[in-house]
């Protein structure tokens, strides 16, 4: 039977590509980035069970680079799609590690020797990484890559101390982008979403004060495997955050400057972090100011009533208008008003988490028009119905699940990742 | 680079400092204002809150005349700033109530389309004369003093139709007042509100507002307060006195300016022909340190 | 009465009724951005501009035309620019004033003066002196000011200024 | 292993990761003194593909009979070096590895000589457990390719045809006479308003057309025995039963909505409805001159006594209170809520077209929850609203109460049957609520839709294609590889007491003709608890018997 593709290599992707596989499917799995992942890598802990997330992640992302079905093709896209349901050809694109991906062991001498730092996205720019470097420790394929915009040699033709230092002499500068053509009987899109900048609603002073993050910023900085090694000694003046305030609909919600829908799942990881602080301090003082709190998932209920009488972390009904820096202290106030009550006032905090919309990556402008299919007004796949067919598209053979249809949680992208992988699975038997 | 000046209610009757000030600076930096013949009051304290159609006719009766005039339409206060800028927005949304006023209009010979561009003050000065221009005609640069920017919320709110300055984080007055060699810096009650519309309702409300900035002015260190608004002036200057009282700080004696009053002293003009002498907060000091 | 007057009698109640209902109040999710905002709510115990716009959306207009609270906004625009419905309290309230004013509900007795004084010289006030810093009077020719010219027919402007405020106040 | 074991060693630099902050020059020098060590060498990355060779030739060279690498977690490397130890003839479970990076060098990179040391204890133990190491098979089992899937609703049916798409015999089981579960009471649906007919007809219509599926009506399961891949499972129909040999079930059991007796005055005061009788009245165009109608959220859910929230009813209630409006724009529509749970892309849009038709959206607290009495017309309604700061009296022509799903009553007999167990609220447990959603702890087992917790159409169906997926993995493969790792119950020493079967969360235990505990090899997970808990010491696990774990307990204390 002819393989099935699958774009992107997150924990819904990955989890098709499981599915499909262990049936005795062949699957391409397309990730843009150096390794497969996706943002749940990023995540610190995960809701309701508090799981460390890379420990429950990772045996799913080695499971996938040892299974013999899998093929993971990184640093690639998909450029072009022909041909329909059962008999698809897939032009993708794989851009240059300049490693040749079998000789690294992954030993990291390289990035210890590279001289140029670069502003590491991996940890939401909290931290550095190097020209060459491996995306991070439990990386799937664990092969390094040099970032070509900023290596000495590439730029300026100097340096080379990569290829120097190199133990098993895998640096290899020649490398060239490949086109690999694929013949596929179905495809599963499941390219994820990505944090909106906040930075437009100036009010909350995202970008002008150091110590309001995003919440996948603060996931970084709270993690062992983050730039403080999981302290949360706040950005400014590597104070340590006492009183932290979360602040919801962020972008979200919204008919001015955001989106109008919401994003399901920011209470729940709010509440989530919100404990994960006390856990680290239990004298530690956490607002989360909210509007309407979403606890519709299976547990999450009982993960804030946890929340508020265990842990003791506040929530308040009032979505703030406005956060200040005081120039002298670096401290920040938050003027609310808690709606239950009526009565409008501040808090100080140390450091302000904005939970903010989960938009469709931009990516998938370009992949829509490659696979001929529609976006919805934000830029989101469309199903071909919301509710008789949410992970079928308008065209046959092709698939959606996870956040590249809309913000969803992670045990609902898997369960659609194997719905996806049943559709795959129904389109292979049929072309047979 | 030529305006029709629009004084306003305030600053014709009382606030002469600006007019003083804007008057005996422009030239210099070669900007020429026309006065306007029939002007009448924007309409926007007196009647919005009891006649909005009072309101938009007031306004409009002046958009008018400056239409016939010709040039970009300079009204000297904040407040009829925004109500010309408002008016304009809900005649061209209206159609039917752009007609009723046009048919008042015409009693007077007057006829509104709405043609003409408001420009505010900090534009002119900050866009169209630029800042480069104006370090360029210092005499006697502002060094060493540190002075709070206060652009006024009905310059730069709604952002919807307002677009003078950015409304959450306005750098134009800043920028303006390093261009006399002075220095600022950000804080946080730099888009707070004066209060003064509130003074019909509740004097004491309002003086509260004005103290809790000027408290805090004088508790990040700066030398004194800047505006370009004759309200927010009247409130902060005019109104100090009050406001110690009010809130019970004797020790409050933040120096209030103009920011065309400090142009002009950098510029090298005489303090009395800037309107300093009106100046109800404690300004001497800083008036003879930058004189010498 | 001249039947224009009555045909702006009519306008102007249609206009002022049509745009309370058309200020979207209703989508408003009680969120507290711009009550947070606004620097009267910290101050005046009964001052909330989203308390106002909840009580509109409950179609409970009347009461705030009685009330005080609709005439203690300071018109700083915070909560227009803030709302992430664009819905703008500060509309809805001028819109109550004028509606308030019309119903013969109390205001603050200042407007009236300011009507008064438009009436009477174009402006809220004629030029006054002023004092100075040292006690001393100033006038605007001591500051060698122009002469304020305000509207040339004093007369016709009264008439139309006096025609439109009483158009406002009947139903 | 009758001959005497001729153990191999191989110690890995990692690079840095151990070469650089551990002797391991020295820790091979040390492994060639410990008994029965062959062969003992170091190089720079076992892992990489010349090292894996350098294995394969050792163990021909030196005609090694067990193999032991110290090196990194044996996570992520176990199957690649027992994998070279097969090229090399050798049975894999005759490998044992030693990790002296993550817990040694990685966590001691300022103690050389005392991370030497450990590494060096590392491998003594390694090397004292692989002596006694036998080589053990791994059993492979049938897999019938035929799916079971209990509960006819609309989970069901797409669970049913998508296991028949991929090409099983499928049994759908409904204990009701007819299929389409809730959807036959419903009338429109959100967040489109397609009809519940347009979307259930079809799909019944597809099951009875499709030849691989059969459906037993009035039908319950009433037996189940056997593992994943071949269950033994007994169908009642009436008075007469059918066994039926399947190789996964899939629970598709739904849920019902709670009768708040006694809430609001549900079930005293006239015209208090809930939200699925509202459903019924729209449906048959029975609502009558009601005018002013007050909906109220979380009734009986978000409570003490049923912590959760069911998730629907506020897209519910928006999908209602916008019909009636827009059926007759006179009306005066209120919904009283604690928390709008209109999430998402779709249901925020809900809300807003609610709020723009003029439904009129009222929060009040646990604490002070609205009132409904008996007034002239119909029932008052008298509530707080936080917000407002004040008590609202509405006199309504109709209350209608937001009531939500509860656990399907057959829930428990199923749980016992199935040996699958319930959460708190009494909805089914799955292996793991993040990356396991659709299976249990025990293979071969599936659940989906409202069965799994209270969810709405579009997401029970795609959970339904889901644990279709699931389930067609080991129907597809046909046959099933178990690990070897499992445990054993010597039956000489087993006293029956049935300890072990209680405790395994596999259910891999059952008891023999005999009345001794009979491990299902196929089943076990090697977890090892049944081992820890036999009165007896009857149980052991292969690969980790008593004797090899305490040649390695002993090692670590003791030098050779």
């Amino acid at each position: 039977m002819k393989p099935v593709l699958v774009i992107g290599g997150g924990v819904a992707g990955i989890q098709a590509a499981l599915d499909l596989a262990d049936r005795g499917l062949k699957v391409h799995l397309v990730e843009k980035s150096p390794s497969i992942g996706g943002v749940m890598a990023q995540l610190d802990k995960t809701l309701p069970t508090m799981d460390c997330s890379i420990c429950i992640l990772a045996p799913k992302m080695i499971e996938c680079s040892r299974h013999p079905n899998i093929t993971i093709h990184t640093q690639s896209q998909v450029k072009e799609v022909a041909g329909g349901a059962g008999n698809f050809d897939v032009k993708v694109l794989k851009e240059p590690r300049s490693v040749n991906e079998s000789k690294c062991t992954g030993c990291g001498v390289c990035s210890q020797k590279c001289p140029t730092k670069v502003r590491n996205d991996w940890q939401e720019g909290l931290a550095d990484r190097k020209a060459i470097y491996i995306m991070f420790p439990q990386a799937v394929p664990l092969t390094a890559t040099i970032d070509r915009d900023h290596c000495l040699y590439f730029q300026k033709g100097v340096c080379q101390v990569c290829s120097k230092v190199c133990p098993s002499g895998a640096i290899d500068y020649e490398q060239k982008p490949e086109e690999i053509d694929l013949n596929v009987s179905s495809i599963v899109v499941a390219t994820g979403f990505q944090e909106y900048d906040p930075s437009e609603l100036k009010e909350y002073g995202y970008g002008r004060f150091k110590d309001v993050l995003t919440a996948m910023e603060f996931e970084r900085l709270v993690c062992a495997s983050g730039p403080t090694g999981g302290h949360l000694n706040r950005p400014s003046d590597g104070k340590l955050a006492q009183r932290v305030a979360f602040i919801q609909c962020v972008g979200s919600r919204s008919h001015k400057k955001g989106y109008p829908f919401c994003s399901s799942v920011c209470c729940m990881y709010a509440t989530k972090e919100a404990v994960l602080i006390k856990e680290h301090d239990p004298a530690s003082e956490v607002n989360i100011f909210y509007m309407d709190l979403k606890v519709f998932g299976k547990g999450f209920q009982q993960f804030v009533d946890r929340a508020k009488s265990h842990y003791g972390v506040v929530y308040i009904r009032g979505r703030p208008g406005e956060v200040r820096m005081n120039p002298v202290t670096r401290d920040l106030t938050i003027w609310y008003e808690d709606t239950n009550t009526g009565d409008v006032t501040s808090k100080e905090a140390d450091m302000v988490v904005l939970c903010t919309t989960m938009i469709a990556r931009p990516e998938n402008k370009e992949l829509a028009e490659a696979l001929g299919l529609e976006l919805d007004e934000w830029g989101f796949f469309k199903p071909l119905n919301p509710l008789t067919n949410p992970i079928e598209t308008g065209l046959p053979g092709v698939f959606i699940c996870g956040c590249s249809h809309g913000p969803r949680d992670i045990p609902e992208s898997v369960a659609e990742a194997s719905g996806a992988a049943a559709c795959a699975a129904e389109v292979a038997r049929r072309f047979m | 680079m030529k305006y029709t000046l629009y004084l306003g209610c305030t600053v014709q009757s009382e606030q002469f400092g600006l007019e003083a000030s804007v008057r005996e600076t422009m030239p210099r930096l070669g900007v020429e204002l026309e006065d306007m013949k029939g002007a009448s009051c924007c309409g926007f304290p007196a009647l919005s809150s009891v006649s909005k159609v009072g309101w938009h006719y007031l306004s409009a009766r002046n958009l008018a005349i400056a239409e016939e005039m010709g040039n970009d339409f300079l009204p000297l206060c904040n407040g009829c700033h925004l109500s010309f800028v408002e008016t304009m927005h809900y005649l061209e949304a209206d159609p039917d109530l752009k007609n009723l006023i046009n048919t008042h209009l015409e009693k007077e010979g007057l006829q509104y389309e709405g043609k003409v561009k408001v420009v505010h003050l900090l534009e002119v000065l900050h866009d169209r004369v630029g800042e480069k221009k104006i370090s360029g005609e210092l005499v006697k640069p502002l060094e060493g003093l540190k002075f709070a920017s206060h652009p006024g919320c009905h310059a730069i709110r709604p952002s919807d139709i307002q677009k003078v300055d950015d409304p959450e984080d306005p750098r134009k007055l800043d920028n303006l007042i390093k261009a006399l060699g002075a220095e600022t810096f950000d804080y946080p009650e730099k888009i707070d509100c004066c209060g003064s519309q509130l003074a019909v309702a509740s004097g004491r409300t309002t003086l509260k507002i004005a103290g809790d900035k000027l408290q805090a002015v004088k508790s990040y260190g700066f030398d004194g307060l800047v505006t370009t608004c004759p309200f927010c002036f009247k409130m902060y200057d005019g109104r100090q006195r009050a406001i110690k009282g009010a809130l019970k700080d004797s020790s409050l004696d933040v120096p209030v300016f103009y920011y065309t009053q400090l142009l002009g002293l950098a510029l090298g003009f005489r303090p009395e022909r800037l309107g300093l002498q009106l100046n109800q907060s404690p300004v001497d000091g800083l008036v003879e340190r930058i004189m010498e | 009465m001249a039947d224009s007057d009555e045909r702006e009698v009519k306008f102007i109640s249609l206009m002022l009724s049509r745009a309370v209902s058309g200020m979207n109040a209703e989508v408003c999710d009680q969120c507290g951005k711009c009550s947070s905002a606004c620097p009267v709510s910290k101050e005046i115990e009964g001052f909330n501009p989203r308390q106002m716009i909840g009580k509109v959306a409950l179609g409970k207009n009347e009461e705030l035309l009685k009330g005080e609270a609709i005439w203690t906004c300071t018109t700083c625009l915070k909560c227009r620019e803030r709302c992430q419905e664009e819905i703008s309290p500060y509309d809805v309230i001028l819109i109550l004033r004028n509606l308030a004013y019309r119903a013969g509900y109390n205001y603050p007795s200042g407007y009236d003066d300011f009507v008064k004084g438009v009436k009477e010289t174009g402006f809220i006030s004629a030029p006054q002196s002023v004092r100075g810093r040292d006690g001393g009077r100033v006038t605007r020719s001591d500051l060698g000011l122009p002469e304020v010219l305000g509207p040339t027919d004093m007369e016709l402007f009264r008439g139309i200024v006096d025609g439109i405020v009483k158009a406002g106040k009947r139903n | 292993m009758s001959e005497k074991p001729r153990v191999g060693v191989f110690v890995c630099h990692c690079g840095i990761n151990i070469g650089g902050y551990l002797d391991v020059p020295d820790v091979v020098k040390y492994a060639e003194t410990l008994p029965d060590v062959a062969y003992a060498e170091a190089n720079l990355y076992t892992c990489s593909s010349d090292g894996l060779q350098k294995i394969k030739e050792a163990i021909k060279k030196h005609d090694l009979n067990r193999v032991v690498v110290a090196s990194c977690t044996p996570r992520t490397h176990e199957p690649l070096f027992q994998g070279a130890c097969e090229e090399a003839g050798l049975n894999k479970y005759v490998f044992e590895m030693a990790n002296i990076r993550d817990q040694c060098s990685w966590v001691h990179m300022h103690e050389r000589n005392k991370a030497t040391q450990k590494a060096k204890d590392l491998v003594r133990m390694a090397v004292a457990k692989a002596r006694l190491l036998t080589p053990e098979e791994e059993p492979e089992i049938d897999i019938q390719p035929i799916g079971m899937v209990i509960g006819g609703g609309v989970s069901g049916l797409t669970a049913a045809l998508s296991l028949a798409d991929q090409g099983f015999e499928v049994h759908l089981v409904e204990k009701e006479d007819k299929l389409g579960g809730y959807l036959n009471k419903l009338e429109k649906l959100f967040p489109n308003n397609t009809k519940a007919e347009d979307v259930i007809k079809p799909l019944i219509q597809r099951v009875k057309e499709t030849p691989n599926i059969t459906v037993h009506l009035k039908s319950t399961v009433t037996d189940v025995k056997g593992f994943v891949g071949n269950f033994d499972t007994e169908i009642t129909t009436g008075d007469e039963t059918l066994p039926l040999n399947v190789g996964t079930i899939i629970v598709a059991t739904g849920a019902d909505y709670l009768n708040p007796e006694g809430l609001y005055g549900y079930g005293e005061v006239e015209g208090v409805v809930t939200q699925l009788e509202l459903e019924g009245l729209i449906k048959e165009g029975k609502l009558g001159k009601a005018k002013t109608i007050v909906m109220i959220q979380c009734a009986g859910a978000r409570i003490e006594e049923r912590p959760y929230c069911s998730r629907i009813c506020c897209s519910e209630a928006m999908k209602n209170a916008t019909l009636l409006v827009e059926e007759n724009t006179r009306r005066d529509l209120y919904i009283l809520y604690r928390d709008l749970q209109t999430y998402g892309l779709s249901y925020t849009e809900l809300e807003w077209d609610a709020k723009k038709k003029g439904v009129k959206l009222v929060k009040y607290d646990i604490e002070r929850p609205p009132v409904v009495t008996k007034g002239e017309k119909g029932p008052v309604v008298k509530v707080f609203g936080p917000l407002l700061g004040e008590e609202l009296t509405i006199e309504a022509d109709m209350v209608v109460l937001s009531a939500p799903l509860i656990p399907n009553e057959d829930n428990k007999r199923l749980s016992q049957l199935l040996k699958v167990p319930l959460n708190s609220d009494g909805f089914f447990l799955e292996a793991h609520v993040k990356l396991r959603p659709l299976d249990f702890a025990t293979d071969g087992v599936y659940v989906c839709g409202t069965a799994h917790s209270p969810k709405e159409v579009a997401e029970s169906l795609a959970q339904a294609r889901g644990a279709a997926s699931r389930a067609g993995i080991p129907m597809a493969k046909g046959r099933l590889k178990t690990a070897a790792i499992t445990s054993v119950v010597d039956e000489t020493k087993c006293s029956g007491c049935g300890t072990c079967i209680e405790l395994c969360a596999y259910n891999a235990i059952t008891k023999n003709e005999r009345g001794l505990a009979q491990v299902t090899s196929a089943v076990c997970k090697g977890c090892g608890v049944c081992g820890a808990s036999c009165p007896e010491r009857a149980i052991t696990m292969r690969h980790f018997t008593n004797e090899e774990l305490e040649a390695q307990g002993l090692a670590a204390i003791k030098e050779a």
